[in-house]
């Protein structure tokens, strides 16, 4: 989207010129009129071209200039803005990016290193419990697929001039870019309707409660090798949840503002929303890296239940201790041979006794 | 543990990797080829695996084992489809890619199809692209008998009923003392092989031994209703254990039994029995098995008693009080293509006659149908099954449940037994017989 | 070179095999041997079958709580893959330049506006993601879904996403990479799970006849 | 005027109470007991003559309708199951008895002493087949000598 503004504004770098050479002409053609209708002339004379051109530049004096094109900022003639946005995007998002990025993986890798694979203390047990439903899991890999598919989209983008076009060429990159730019501003609605589908469906699990600073102060579990204490959501994950939802919000109305120029929002409008899209997105792509190690490689037993959408109780009691709490009291605890029959995995020729497999029937 | 199991089924591939072409396998796989038509190709090509079936199985509803999908139980076929029949396939064959139907296949798909499927073909019912998955079922057990995976209990009925004529023993001296017994009861005979009598009526061996007073009713209703009809000491027996269990040489054999009687006695009509079955297998499977139409009617007492009930030949008196709901049994209504008889015929006995939430062609099954309920291995899978037709009651709280097939009453008390439920259950044919104008 | 092997020979051949490939294989299908059944109708079967054809498009009451996703992502796909398919100004305007003049036949084939497409491209891209999502994450579904399944998916996605890339319309390699794309979908699909799409009407008129001959409306 | 027949027999119960009924209804099974030995019977066939006073009745009754009913449901020939005629006729003697323990508040219960007797005389009918004699040893008429007699009293 970002692209899309900028080829807007390479227009509009060159139109002025012309405007402002005709628009002198204009001047130059009515002044006698302009002398005779300012009747009895003062004795104090400057020169007009000051305001002219201070018109021109800073637009101070609106009415002052006008355009026969009668649009939405038509009478900027200059957008003095659009060197710092220029800037902005060329120099400062470009670099900090950048270094938002590395500085993630780095940090990664030292946790990787350090702490390596947080594994369970005591181990799985094979015993299961349900945690999220089909459709549940569907929602979350396809925001993940989205969000990926956008933010590699968006990077191309981002990086294209500066760090791709020198190795791949220009035109491969402007085919790229293109394709890109397509790419991402379909994409871009439906991220912000599974973003919407999560919302809803996860909100409730995730209202902060008493108990997870504790975790925090814990930091998940990192630091040191005690146990913290969580719910269905611990707070990492809350947080985790809210950060998607606001800065997924946030760079959904940014880009649908982008993706849909002509909905009577101004240049201001256009160079803010391409701000806080691009910044907010940069950040939330930053985190996501994190949580997808912590949620994959990063610690034992995660990943399982955003596949099957069952967890390891002892997984449960280690991480989400008040929630395990409650599937002991319930009863929701499967053995790992019915859990291994509700993925398929019967062992032949033996019909399933009589425990409730029907627990998470939708 | 699960890596136990996921072993454990590792090791039945291996170990029947040896066995791959043994004469078992052969047999399966020639069945297989044989009932290869263009149905069941369109099906297989039209099968997205979008797993909608499983929705409508009460074997996978109730236990939520994928491995219960209807469409999953047809899975000997498809690979012998896939590796036979399509591009892929036979390409992949080639390279030695595809996984060929093993042995293990047939011994683990066994458990499957007689356990884990009553052939209710509700599942032929909601697939979105129109596949009778219950035709290819029928299909792949015909392969499993061949290949002699068929539990004890189903070969041994179908031995007894080649044998003996009845696939619970039933001989004809006990169907003779019944009658008997009735005759004594009643005051009315009984017609024994009466030729030219209009129909001739079939018994299943479950009302035989179970619910004589089935032949009781029968009596007293066409007494009432003055039809001619007959039992035939040679043709007495409806049911068809060569259907059950997949065996069409056996079902054909049966059902030539039944068209001698009929031709012997030349009746115009031959009438099916409350039993679900039987009446699939004598109305519309029968001239396949023998691949020849017959010379006489088959009619469905159900659809009989309608007829004498809207002829005015069939007079009824008073009502059931008692709320009551009706089973439809799902080869007598899904298969079988009677489901308004029982229902004008309930409600012109009884004023609160109820429906299930699911009912007539979208019924559910009592669990224990396409031979479940006489194979013991089934029973506590078949029990966990019955749930579904549990919480449909539970809705309803009915007083009495009618129904029109022996072997859905038996199956059904022994699950309202099993969870404490206490609803009588009666036979449809009863019902009216009570409520004839007495002359 | 490439571009004129895609554009000319490969182009003729991918849509000779699909032609081809459908043909026959509904040929096959409606001209195959099966039995003729011996047992005497309640009814003909022809009404049940045409029944069965339109009647399966609505899912059974009792069923739709339990199957919600299929049926919404379902609908959600294939209306918006058939929209953008026949109704998408680019795609008339190649047919009328490469395939026949719709004008000459009297056809008046109306494109959608841009904003219609762009609508039924997203429907079209949320339901086949929830689709093959779905197929992963229910068991069920993971189960019985063959290698097939997924490249069916996965390959109908990739031309989609190749269509909306070259949406510009800026740069000839990628309406060339769509159109292979497109190339390599039509020669897989009479071998695949994709036949699907022609091969549901005989299946389901197989199923209806079946019933209605027996009275039973499916 | 003595029973001799169905239709009078059938009347005659429907004129008795429900308790009387049971009272009768446990004649008939007694008079054919030998036909299955299993105990429950014999405790049910007590509980059914008791008059329900305490709860502690009540509790037991139902405890022993219970008990019977499973008994009966378990003795079911199963579909396809082979044929044991002595076995079915034990059932049949179960099914009797627990129709004579109908509760009361089943609606089927104000004629649950002629559904008693129907069972029975299938069980008998069952003995018969094993025996396989012709004579009908005729189970309607017993039951009517025993329905006079009780009515006498």
């Amino acid at each position: 989207m970002s692209n899309s503004f900028m080829l807007k504004h390479s227009q509009i770098f060159t139109r002025p010129i012309y405007c402002v050479i005709y628009l002198l002409l204009l001047f130059c053609l009515f002044l006698p009129f302009s002398a005779s209708a300012s009747g009895p002339a003062t004795s104090k004379v400057n020169n007009p071209a000051n305001d002219l051109w201070m018109s021109v530049r800073h637009n101070t004096e609106s009415g002052k200039i006008t355009s026969q094109v009668k649009s939405l900022d038509s009478t900027v003639l200059i957008n003095s803005r659009a060197e710092q946005w220029t800037w902005f995007r060329m120099t400062l998002l470009i670099k900090y990016s950048i270094v938002a990025l590395v500085l993630m993986i780095i940090v990664i890798l030292l946790i990787f290193l350090i702490r390596g694979k947080i594994k369970l203390q005591n181990g799985l047990s094979g015993n299961m419990v349900h945690r999220f439903t089909d459709y549940e899991r569907i929602i979350h890999w396809m925001l993940a697929i989205l969000f990926i598919f956008l933010a590699t989209t968006g990077l191309i983008l981002l990086f294209g001039r500066p760090l791709l076009i020198p190795i791949l060429g220009q035109e491969v990159v402007a085919i790229m870019a293109s394709a890109s730019k397509e790419g991402h501003n379909l994409f871009g609605p439906l991220f912000f309707v599974s973003l919407i589908l999560m919302l809803f469906r996860f909100i409730k699990r995730n209202i902060y409660e008493r108990g997870d600073l504790t975790w925090l102060l814990r930091g998940g579990g990192m630091i040191g090798k005690s146990h913290v204490t969580g719910g269905f959501f611990n707070m990492g994950e809350k947080t985790w949840y809210w950060m998607v939802i606001l800065i997924g919000l946030a760079i959904s109305v940014s880009g649908l503002t982008l993706v849909s120029p002509s909905l009577g929002q101004g240049r201001l409008i256009m160079e803010l929303s391409h701000v806080i899209h691009s910044v907010a997105a940069i950040i939330l792509i930053t985190v996501a890296l994190g949580h997808m190690y912590l949620a994959s490689k990063g610690t034992e037993g995660t990943l399982e239940s955003m596949k099957t959408g069952y967890v390891d109780i002892k997984w449960a009691e280690e991480h989400h201790d008040r929630w395990a709490k409650e599937c002991h009291e319930n009863n929701k605890i499967i053995s790992a041979q019915d859990y291994a029959r509700l993925q398929g995995k019967n062992i032949p020729n033996q019909s399933p006794d009589q425990s409730s497999l029907v627990e998470e029937r939708k | 543990m699960v890596e136990e199991v996921l072993a454990h089924s590792d090791y039945i591939d291996k170990y029947t990797r040896e066995l791959v072409m043994s004469e078992r396998l052969e047999r399966g796989l020639q069945t297989l080829r044989a009932q290869m038509d263009t149905k069941v190709k369109s099906f297989f090509s039209s099968c997205v695996h979008c797993g909608i079936c499983a929705e409508a199985c009460l074997f996978y509803t109730e236990t939520n084992d994928p491995r219960y999908t209807p469409i999953y139980k047809t899975e000997p076929m498809r690979k012998v489809w896939q590796e036979e029949y399509t591009f892929w396939g036979k390409f992949g064959k080639k390279l030695g890619l595809t996984k060929s139907l093993t042995e293990a296949d047939l011994a683990n798909w066994e458990e499957l199809v007689y356990d884990g499927c009553s052939m209710c073909s509700r599942c032929s019912m909601v697939c979105p692209v129109g596949i009778d998955i219950a035709y290819i079922i029928r299909k792949v057990k015909e392969a499993l008998a061949a290949s002699e995976y068929s539990p004890e209990g189903l070969v041994a009925a179908t031995k007894r009923a080649v044998e003996i004529g009845s696939p619970m023993g039933v001989k004809l001296v006990a169907l003779q003392a019944q009658i008997k017994h009735v005759e004594a009861d009643t005051g009315l005979s009984i017609p024994m092989d009466v030729e030219g009598a209009d129909y001739l009526a079939l018994l299943s061996s479950m009302e035989i031994i179970n619910f004589p007073e089935y032949i009781e009713a029968l009596a007293r209703i066409f007494k009432h209703a003055g039809v001619s009809w007959t039992l035939c000491s040679e043709a007495f027996e409806a049911t068809n254990s060569g259907l059950q269990i997949g065996n069409s040489v056996v079902a054909a054999e049966l059902v030539e039994r039944v068209v001698a009687g009929a031709y012997k006695l030349k009746v115009k009509y031959v009438i099916s029995p409350e039993c679900g079955h039987a009446f699939s297998a004598i109305r519309w499977d029968g001239p396949n098995f023998i691949g020849r139409a017959y010379d006489f009617k088959v009619i469905h007492i159900l659809e009989l008693l309608e007829e004498l009930r809207n002829s005015g030949r069939l007079k009824t008196s008073g009502k059931e009080t008692e709320r009551l709901t009706f089973h439809d049994p799902c080869q007598i209504v899904r298969r079988g293509g009677v489901e308004a008889q029982p229902r004008q015929l309930l409600k012109s006995v009884a004023e609160n006659f109820v429906e299930m939430t699911d009912h007539g062609r979208m019924n559910w099954c009592c669990g224990g149908g396409g031979g479940v309920s006489a194979n013991e291995r089934a029973e506590g899978l078949r029990l966990k099954a019955f749930n579904r037709k549990k919480s449909q009651l539970d809705e309803l709280n009915v007083d009495t449940i009618v129904t029109a097939c022996a072997n859905c009453r038996l199956v059904m008390e022994e699950g309202l037994e099993e969870n404490e439920m206490d609803i009588p259950i009666v036979g449809l044919t009863e019902v009216i017989a009570e409520h004839l104008v007495e002359d | 070179m490439i571009a004129g092997f895609i554009d000319g020979p490969l182009w003729y051949f991918s849509l000779t095999v699909f032609c081809i490939g459908v043909l026959w294989k509904l040929a096959s299908i409606i001209f195959g041997k099966r039995k003729n059944d011996l047992s005497v109708a309640r009814a003909s079967g022809i009404p049940g079958a045409i029944k069965t054809v339109f009647s399966r498009f609505k899912a059974d009451k009792g069923m739709v709580p339990h199957i919600r996703v299929q049926i919404v992502a379902g609908y959600m796909f294939h209306l918006g893959l058939f929209a953008v398919l026949f109704f998408a100004a680019p795609h008339i305007l190649f047919i009328e330049e490469n395939l026949f003049n719709l004008d000459k036949i009297g056809i008046n084939w109306l494109a959608m506006p841009h904003w219609a497409f762009i609508v039924a491209s997203e429907f079209a891209f949320l339901g086949l993601l929830m689709l093959w999502l779905h197929r992963l994450m229910n068991p069920v579904s993971r189960l019985i879904s063959t290698a097939d399944d997924h490249i069916a998916a996965i390959l109908t996605f990739v031309v989609m996403l190749t269509g909306c890339m070259a949406l510009l319309e800026g740069f000839s390699e990628l309406r060339l990479l769509h159109r292979f794309c497109v190339e390599l979908f039509l020669i897989y699909f009479p071998f695949s799970r994709l036949i699907h799409a022609f091969t549901f009407i005989p299946s389901r008129a197989f199923t209806g006849a079946w019933f209605g001959r027996r009275g039973i409306s499916s | 005027m003595l029973i001799n027949n169905d239709q009078d027999f059938k009347k005659a119960i429907s004129e008795l109470n429900i308790t009387d009924q049971r009272k009768l209804a446990a004649k008939f099974v007694e008079s054919v007991l030998y036909l299955n030995p299993d105990p429950l019977i014999k405790n049910a066939l007590e509980i059914a003559g008791k008059k329900i006073v305490s709860d502690s009745d009540k509790k037991e009754f139902e405890a022993a309708y219970k008990n019977i009913k499973s008994l009966a449901v378990n003795t079911y020939t199963a579909c396809g199951g082979d044929a044991d005629w002595p076995a079915q006729a034990a059932h049949f003697i179960a099914t009797a008895t627990k129709a004579c323990l109908t509760p009361a508040e089943r609606l089927d219960s104000n004629k649950l002493a002629w559904k008693c007797a129907m069972q029975l005389r299938m069980a008998k009918n069952c003995e018969m087949i094993e025996s396989d004699n012709d004579v009908i040893d005729n189970e309607a008429q017993n039951q009517y000598i025993i329905i006079n007699d009780f009515i006498r009293k």
